[in-house]
């Protein structure tokens, strides 16, 4: 590409110049084809469903899941509750149950990372625990706590916790033996050694497991509506099922898809800022 | 280490003993939780060890459909089974395509990270509006929920295969295809066995999921069964047996790493 | 420069330059060299610049703006079968053995197994690590890692051996024993060995010749002939005269 | 204690380790001068680092022990500075920051932090510097800016393992330079590793040689060349063979 022209005559601003173009026309190309999978997947989902192959009850087109959400803003039929509603005690369940997470799971792991007697102590219970999928503890919340907001958040809480503590743990633990000595040397205690040493070093797994966290507490919720709940899009999906609205439980589904994304993102902004020096 | 304890100093005496007493703390622990468990099962609906294990011993004398808590988990295991084997071929090879290849990386990530956004449970209304609740939807169920993990971490190997290894392939004239075989993909396998290890994670919970909400066999089954019929014994045993066949399958494939990959071991 | 030796590889106005973040770097501009065959020719410069940049042009893993090389005589198009290299950060495939590293070189170009197993074998008993054939690199000490690199490059049969800092990365007692240890190899298989370093004690106790290079970018500031006996004697009054010289001519890079 | 008027800034009596059954080092005493630089040398693996981790109370010594103005050497009382061998400067803090790190531990006031690090940014040209992180310069600023922060401690004692083991030989010399230009005016007491016996040769005024392990004192060496010292002149070779006869490991 670049080589094979003749450099030695052009002068330096044309080169970079030709440089700029070229990758220019190559960030052009591969965002055409990206743009070009996704509205062919879109146009061949339109083809499909219109073209009859299979019957509309199976699937909608993309058009109609668009009005659909449109109509849903103000209209709560069949579910009963507008999708505002549920977009929002969706949020409000998997926000609180991941908040509770990392306010206990991540101090946690921290401290059982750096002291040995709350790790010997802590650690098998928590090995107990882990094994066993959120998902498998619906059934036991519900009688304790019926199908309110506490017991959803319980479960997604627990879907959170485990990834916080574990990513923050082994966080700890990577903490360079050469930094733990200069600060011992400067007469540091092991409390100020923990918190000027060992928890910004722990930073860069936490955040990863951070994110591990809200991917777990998102796809628990959506099990916990669809088990036992009232309202949320979990539930929304499942109304659509029973009432062999296909459309619904496709709207349903990209709905959680793009918040999901979007969440995403907001904690990758969030993770720039803190580690940003990481990037000079 | 030997017992010299006369030759250490008063610090390292101390630090000698602190070991000692770290050895015995989780034994505390554990027989504490046990406590808790006994006394809590005591004042609330909460089953109690005891209750457990004879629940356990009557599925073994009175079988449910037919199976008794091996038959069950044994159902479970064969589904993901299925699935995995389907995700590992198919999504290891998509993996590589999407992380070495430029033109199928443009193409396909932004589809495939739209699918990954949809948490995998979301899938199961759609899927069983389809295809009902018989076997093939929940093998599709526990393929949609697990490929993504194997498909994301295949694609990280090998899309940041380190350039000095390829460096030293055009050292040594390998050809395209020898980078791509003898080079990318071996240094990929570290990624793509953390990514075996997430999606079998990933598979033992959506099964349980699926079977949750219609099946006639797996552990699921006996959970909403034991839900159902307000068994709460059989709902905690089955959550017992799901905790233990979930670690026995982290062990088997951390072993499995470790036999076919032995360099990826830690040197001590 | 005494005219008698016959040239192995020539350098003629090799120039090259990087585009980063929209401005033109210079790395290399017009350096010219003779290097003579099976010498021991080291490339000497300050820091991080034009050095490692050269030798990548050699070895083919870059491409020059402007100016060719010529090896015996015909012109290089990219990398060649008959110069191998050893890399600073050792470049070792984690994945292989000692022994699998060590024929990657016969094996990609299909030679077959029995062959291959034996040079292989030769080098690894050249480089002193007979009985390490089955360990894994992250099994194995920075030195005998870097021994693994040599004996991989070696098994290539090249004409020209390319060495960019080899034991940058090592301890400094390990890099005396492998300064040795290079020397030692290179008079029992004689081949023309380019040694990058930007270490002067190095340069001036394993070159025949010292290519001088000035700071980014690299020019040939000096070629220095170091007729000194071999193995040299650090402590020597004439080697600290050659290195004084040597260290007062090389530019100070913080 | 030490009844004897306080000329020792350091006195190391019979300082003897054990990692479990591992006889590491034995029996060591030596004294150091208020503002005297001290090499030790000694062959590789003879237990250097770990006699310098046992004055800085890293490890604790099973024997004996380590006086400084007459009382037991403590971190917490004492300043004590190290350089370690491996780069240790805190990644996420930038150069200034890295400076003032140990002064903020040692909470020391406000004022005295600025002054010292603004007298340590002079002496070694980090104006430019203050700004950047760690990971944004070359391996040999990053130590001069550790090497920088031990002296903003004004220590005690200071202790350097072989802090220019990876440098080549101009920049060795030029950072030699200025460790000995720091030492002068700031005036500290300083223990050098290193396993360069010319480095040794140039830097110290007294050199300490270490046998093999476990490691005892073999024998110390007077060096009083004026400074800046030439390494080619016939004296300053005589000590580098004599002291190199002494370690023979080669």
């Amino acid at each position: 590409m670049e080589q094979d022209l003749d450099l030695k005559t052009i002068s330096n601003e044309e080169r970079v110049k030709l440089i700029q173009a070229q990758r220019k026309k190559e960030q052009y190309k591969s965002s055409m084809l990206s743009i070009a999978g996704v509205l062919g997947f879109i146009i061949f989902w339109q083809v499909i469903a219109i073209s009859g192959l299979i019957e509309s009850k199976y699937l909608s087109t993309p058009i109609q899941i668009v009005s659909l959400f449109i109509t849903k803003l103000t209209n709560p039929n069949p579910d009963g509750a507008v999708i505002g509603v549920n977009i929002i005690s969706s949020l409000t369940i998997a926000l609180s149950g991941f908040g509770l997470a990392i306010i206990i799971g991540i101090p946690l792991g921290l401290f059982m990372g750096w002291y040995r007697g709350f790790d010997s102590f802590i650690r098998p219970i928590f090995e107990i625990i882990r094994p066993i999928p959120p998902v498998s503890w619906i059934p036991l919340t519900i009688v304790w706590l019926g199908i309110g907001l506490k017991a959803k958040a319980l479960i997604v809480f627990f879907a959170a916790f485990v990834p916080c503590l574990i990513n923050s743990y082994a966080g700890i633990r990577s903490t360079s033996e050469v930094l733990i000595n200069v600060a011992k040397t400067c007469g540091a205690s092991n409390f100020t050694i923990f918190r000027k040493i060992g928890i910004p070093s722990s930073m860069v797994l936490t955040f990863a497991g951070i994110k591990v966290a809200i991917g777990n507490a998102w796809a628990t919720l959506v099990a916990a509506e669809m088990l036992a709940s009232s309202s949320g899009l979990g539930y929304m999906i499942l109304m659509g099922r029973q009432f062999g609205r296909v459309d619904l439980v496709i709207l349903g589904i990209v709905v959680i898809g793009v918040i999901g994304t979007l969440i995403s993102i907001l904690i990758g902004m969030l993770e720039n800022k803190v580690l940003g020096w990481r990037k000079l | 280490m030997g017992t010299k304890t006369t030759v250490m100093s008063v610090q390292e005496k101390r630090e000698y003993y602190l070991k000692k007493v770290y050895m015995v703390l989780p034994v505390i622990s554990l027989s504490l939780l046990l406590l808790l468990w006994i006394n809590v099962s005591k004042s609330s609906a909460f089953p109690s060890p005891k209750d457990t294990w004879d629940r356990l011993i009557m599925l073994f004398q009175k079988p449910i459909k037919g199976l008794n808590i091996f038959g069950h988990v044994w159902a479970s295991l064969v589904r993901i089974f299925i699935a995995l084997a389907f995700n590992w071929t198919f999504g290891i090879a998509f993996g590589i395509l999407i992380g070495w290849n430029k033109t199928c990386k443009a193409l396909f990530t932004p589809l495939f990270n739209a699918f990954r956004a949809v948490p995998p449970l979301a899938w199961i209304p759609l899927i069983t509006l389809w295809l009902g609740t018989g076997e093939f939807p929940k093998i599709l169920i526990v393929i949609f929920g697990s490929i993504a993990s194997i498909v994301v971490n295949t694609q990280a190997g090998m899309s940041n295969v380190e350039k000095l290894y390829l460096d030293v392939g055009t050292i040594f004239n390998a050809s395209a295809s020898q980078k791509l075989f003898q080079i990318a993909i071996p240094s990929a396998l570290d990624a793509i066995f953390a990514g075996i290890r997430t999606s079998t994670s990933a598979a033992w919970m959506v099964v349980l999921a699926a079977e949750m909400l219609g099946a006639k066999s797996g552990v699921g089954f006996l959970i909403t069964r034991g839900m159902d019929s307000i068994d709460m014994p059989l709902v905690l045993m089955s959550m017992i047996a799901i905790g233990i066949v979930g670690a026995l399958l982290a062990i088997i494939t951390q072993f499995a790493e470790r036999l076919l990959c032995p360099w990826t071991k830690k040197s001590n | 420069m005494s005219m008698d030796k016959k040239i192995k590889l020539k350098l003629e106005n090799i120039s090259h330059s990087f585009v980063v973040n929209n401005e033109v770097q210079d790395a290399v501009s017009d350096v010219s060299i003779d290097v003579y065959d099976n010498e021991f020719l080291v490339i000497l410069g300050p820091g991080r610049c034009g050095k490692s940049v050269l030798l990548n042009i050699i070895g083919g893993l870059e491409k020059p703006i402007s100016g060719n090389l010529y090896l015996d005589g015909e012109k290089l198009q990219g990398s060649d079968k008959r110069i191998s290299m050893v890399f600073q950060k050792l470049a070792l495939m984690p994945w292989k053995t000692v022994m699998g590293n060590v024929e990657f070189g016969p094996q990609l170009a299909g030679v077959d197994k029995e062959t291959r197993r034996k040079t292989a074998q030769k080098y690894i008993d050249l480089v002193g690590l007979t009985g390490f054939e089955k360990a894994y690199p992250n099994q194995l000490s920075g030195g005998m890692k870097q021994r693994v690199g040599i004996a991989r490059a070696y098994a290539n049969n090249p004409e020209i051996l390319l060495m960019d800092e080899p034991f940058g990365q090592l301890d400094a007692q390990t890099r005396y024993a492998m300064e040795e240890e290079i020397q030692r190899i290179w008079q029992t298989e004689k081949r023309t060995i380019i040694f990058v370093t930007n270490n002067i004690e190095e340069a001036v106790y394993l070159g025949d010749r010292i290519i001088l290079l000035s700071e980014c970018p690299a020019t040939v500031k000096q070629i220095y002939d170091v007729n000194l006996p071999r193995p040299r004697d650090t402590i020597h009054p004439e080697f600290l005269r050659i290195r004084k010289e040597v260290s007062e001519n090389t530019d100070l890079a913080l | 204690m030490s009844e004897v008027k306080q000329e020792y800034k350091v006195e190391v009596k019979n300082l003897t380790k054990y990692f479990g059954d591992l006889h590491v080092l034995d029996d060591i005493s030596f004294n150091i001068k208020k503002g005297e630089f001290v090499c030790v040398v000694g062959p590789t693996g003879c237990g250097k680092t770990t006699f310098l981790n046992l004055l800085t109370r890293i490890y604790m010594p099973t024997k004996g022990d380590l006086y400084i103005d007459g009382m037991p050497a403590d971190p917490k009382k004492h300043n004590l500075a190290f350089v370690f061998q491996e780069p240790s400067s805190i990644p996420w803090l930038t150069v200034e920051q890295n400076l003032r790190f140990g002064l903020e531990i040692k909470k020391i006031d406000k004022e005295e932090i600025n002054e010292r690090v603004n007298n340590i940014i002079s002496l070694l040209g980090l104006e430019k510097f203050k700004k950047l992180y760690p990971h944004q310069l070359s391996v040999s600023m990053a130590q001069r800016i550790i090497i920088g922060r031990a002296f903003a401690m004004n220590p005690d004692l200071l202790l350097m393992d072989e802090p220019y083991g990876q440098m080549d030989v101009k920049l060795r010399f030029y950072l030699e330079d200025e460790v000995i230009n720091l030492w002068e005016k700031l005036g500290s007491t300083v223990v050098f590793i290193t396993h360069n016996i010319e480095e040794a040769v140039y830097l110290a005024e007294r050199i300490l040689i270490l046998t093999n392990k476990p490691a005892t004192i073999k024998e110390e060496v007077i060096v009083d060349l004026p400074r800046p010292r030439d390494i080619a002149s016939e004296k300053f070779i005589n000590i580098r063979k004599h002291v190199t006869e002494q370690i023979k490991w080669w």
